[in-house]
């Protein structure tokens, strides 16, 4: 194989060299425990603290707004999980989208089970909400609603300052899984009328196994993890410092990248990847909205063939990707998401998502470009339904 | 957690220890909750000639017993009365939130120190060496 | 200072420098997702089967018995609410010991709260659960009995197998948190009645944050953390890749102390410690069961004089230790556990934690021997209970 092009930003990146040499000393010899009161420990108290101020000014919250979490799901349950049982008296009602992220719609199908009423909204077929359904949707037993800044299989931007101020408005709280957007677009939480915001430190070339959970002074949750009381006794546990430390130096890069243009660099490398696929591949089509998207992502679905035996051809081409068919879950259904945009079976099975990267080039993306039309190709030449010459 | 202020004076109190022939003796505290402070007093002509301390507590209330003596050192009964918790931590560089009980220790001390010498005198000179009847150790 | 002694291993203990080059390369250049198909997320996928097969070897589990999760107070919990919210309709009885960890017992207190009903069992002053009190508790609807392998605080070893065959008589499931025990005695779980138990990789010279649950097959439990149904659905969320192989590492690398004779060593340096301490210090007291202890662990009780000083002066001489006494905890109150064993306050304001490594040296344990009893001295000089020469 010529090349490796890592094409999956959107399922993790790699940790980034800076991230790396700031955590390694909190391995050893600074692996004191933050709680302890020596040297050790006061050493990794700082730095704990220091992230914690880089993650908060990454998207202007304040420091003691940001709990850290070992990772985005986990900050999802604690603000779906910790709302609800904190407000259950108040109202049992919840409402979310049909596209969110399993962490999200899992943890609300279980509170159906533990009593809670949950509503889950359609979406258009670019996977947008839409504002006055969910205005609809809210009563006066709603106390949370859950929406995500970004879709993590289409790419799709919620119009978020849209939905919080209809929460707001409602006095309903307001969560959104900021977990792909996060470090990628500028967030601003004191502009944003957004009560609790998930983010993992892995989609920003920072470590796997650490989130975090933005919870606006004066929010109350019940912690999802009962013990020591560490971060302000809402998520106990000996915090993973080095991970933390991770998290602080990545957020600090994504942020000096954003002011950088990163965004606009993301955005010309993604635009020169969807249009050449829609020209040069037939029968394909972009997924999620073409501009309101995330600037790294491009997803589609290719007719008459399968996602899984796509990926799997371009892995041995040495291009990493992913799919939403059901081959590659192992389930019998493809993505909820996809189907949820109303894509036919059939469509769904077909789709692929090629995820850009801080370091992707035009290289890149010119091999990608010379190869997927090769690999669709040959995999329609196989298929009962593909066309032919 | 501690300012290099407290830090120094825990690590080397002034004023460490017991006068024998105090004229004014505050102990305050309880064992229970961890911190008692006790505080001894020379006192001539209303003013602070010597001071000591005991104390049985964290580091933060080693380091305000320390502040406190040298504080009222030198001061007369009405100044050292004015000395409040808020000055001793400020002239610390500042406590934890959680550690401002320490300091409150310490200006209850003197106050009991004081108001333990102006007792005694109020019964003139029935109980000289009363300084016993606190000690539990 | 003339000397760096580490005694905090309770705490936590520095990752091993094999731990760390085993994880380094997962954070990058191997980086994958495991959950991904591709090259990068095979390899990933591979390291993590991988580690998990370590996991298992150290305590004698099947690989498929073993969770990853972030962290022991995540292990705890899951294990506690998980059995809790899986067997509610059959009771709602749980039944735990006075000297957990809050990771347990402030779970079993919000578990309290949602109405399920806790008996907490009483210890004797070593800190010793008594079989036939807890045999006594049990009742109907109990579902659970939580008691630790070992206590943190005071080293305890607890009568496991003997609580486990109360629990198996009475079809009882029995969860162990074994954060202080795993890695530093032999378990094994095919010869002990234990169905769920908790271990965490920072207390075997692995990463912080990250832990593991010991779930029996079999045994059912519902997952704290929802979502895309990584770790057989009991714990949703990207894996830890570089934390989990890190506590792979750190497993094995245990399991080959233990073979090696490591118990003995640290059961030398401990014995010589507690001597040396009760010999040449007046007024003191060991803490916990002199005979049924973590060998690396020694803890104490000094009159006269408060925990938090004490270690703060043992920090100026570079000696890192830790102390139960409310002082230290920033509460009013000293350490539950210090006033299960029936310490009076005042008593348990003076307690000291001194917990040995792998690395300690006789000449730590000398060079605390020549400079506690100073320390211990001076302090008490100050006190007005200290007694005077
Ligand atoms: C006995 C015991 N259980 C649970 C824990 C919690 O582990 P962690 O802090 O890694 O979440 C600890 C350590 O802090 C412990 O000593
Ligand atoms: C939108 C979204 N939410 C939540 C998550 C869960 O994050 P993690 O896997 O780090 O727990 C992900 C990523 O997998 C995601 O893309
Ligand atoms: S065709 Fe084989 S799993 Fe879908
Ligand atoms: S003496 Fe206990 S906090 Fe100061």
């Amino acid at each position: 194989m010529s090349r490796f092009v890592y094409l999956d930003h959107s399922a993790t990146t790699p940790v980034d060299q800076r991230v790396i040499d700031a955590m390694m000393p909190f391995f050893a010899p600074d692996f004191g425990n933050p709680n302890s009161l020596h040297a050790w420990g006061r050493k990794a108290r700082q730095a704990v603290d220091k992230a914690r101020n880089q993650v908060a000014q990454l998207i202007n919250a304040y420091p003691a707004e940001i709990i850290f979490t070992g990772g985005g799901s986990e900050a999802d349950n604690l603000a779906i999980k910790g709302v609800a049982f904190a407000k259950k008296d108040k109202g049992r009602h919840i409402i979310t989208s049909a596209i969110e992220h399993h962490a999200v719609l899992d943890t609300c199908n279980w509170l159906a089970k533990e009593g809670f009423d949950i509503t889950v909204l359609p979406v258009d077929e670019y996977g947008m909400i839409r504002p006055d359904e969910l205005e609809r949707a809210i009563r006066p037993d709603t106390i949370l609603v859950s929406i995500h800044f970004a879709n993590n299989e289409i790419g799709t931007i919620e119009p978020i300052e849209k939905i919080g101020n209809i929460c707001r408005s409602h006095g309903v709280l307001f969560h959104s899984d900021a977990v792909q957007a996060a470090g990628h677009i500028p967030i601003d939480v004191k502009n944003l009328p957004v009560d609790l915001m998930t983010m993992a430190a892995h989609k920003m070339y920072g470590p796997k196994g650490v989130g975090a959970l933005y919870i606006k002074k004066g929010v109350k949750v019940i912690p999802l993890i009962h013990g020591g009381g560490q971060e302000r006794g809402l998520r106990s546990g000996t915090e993973n410092t080095a991970g933390i430390v991770g998290f602080g130096e990545a957020a600090a890069l994504a942020a000096e990248r954003l002011a950088k243009g990163e965004m606009e660099k993301e955005t010309r490398l993604r635009d020169k990847l969807i249009d050449g696929v829609l020209k040069n591949i037939p029968d394909v089509i972009l997924t999620g909205h073409r501009l309101e998207r995330l600037p790294f992502h491009a997803s589609f679905c290719f007719r008459y063939i399968e996602g899984e035996s796509m990926l799997l051809r371009l892995d041995a081409l040495g291009i990493g990707a992913s799919s939403g068919s059901a081959c590659t879950s192992g389930s019998l259904e493809p993505s909820h998401v996809l189907l949820a945009i109303g894509l036919p079976h059939e469509v769904a099975h077909g789709s692929l998502r090629l995820t850009l990267g801080k370091d992707t080039s035009d290289e890149d993306i010119d091999y990608v470009l010379e190869n997927l039309p090769k690999v669709v190709e040959s995999l329609r030449a196989m298929s009962p339904y593909g066309k032919r010459g | 957690m501690y300012t290099e202020k407290v830090m120094e004076l825990f690590m080397n109190p002034k004023n460490v220890g017991r006068i024998e022939d105090a004229d004014g003796i505050g102990e305050v505290g309880n064992p229970v909750c961890g911190d008692v402070m006790k505080i001894y007093l020379k006192i001539k002509d209303d003013r602070i000639v010597d001071v000591k301390f005991e104390t049985f507590g964290c580091a933060a209330a080693i380091a305000t017993s320390s502040m406190v003596t040298e504080m009222v050192k030198g001061k007369t009964l009405d100044e050292a009365l004015k000395v409040t918790n808020k000055d001793v931590a400020e002239a610390l560089g500042g406590l934890p939130p959680q550690k401002l009980h320490c300091s409150l220790l310490a200006e209850e001390g003197i106050k009991a120190a004081i108001e333990d010498y102006l007792a005694k005198r109020g019964n003139d000179n029935k109980k000289e060496s009363g300084e016993k009847q606190c000690a539990k150790a």
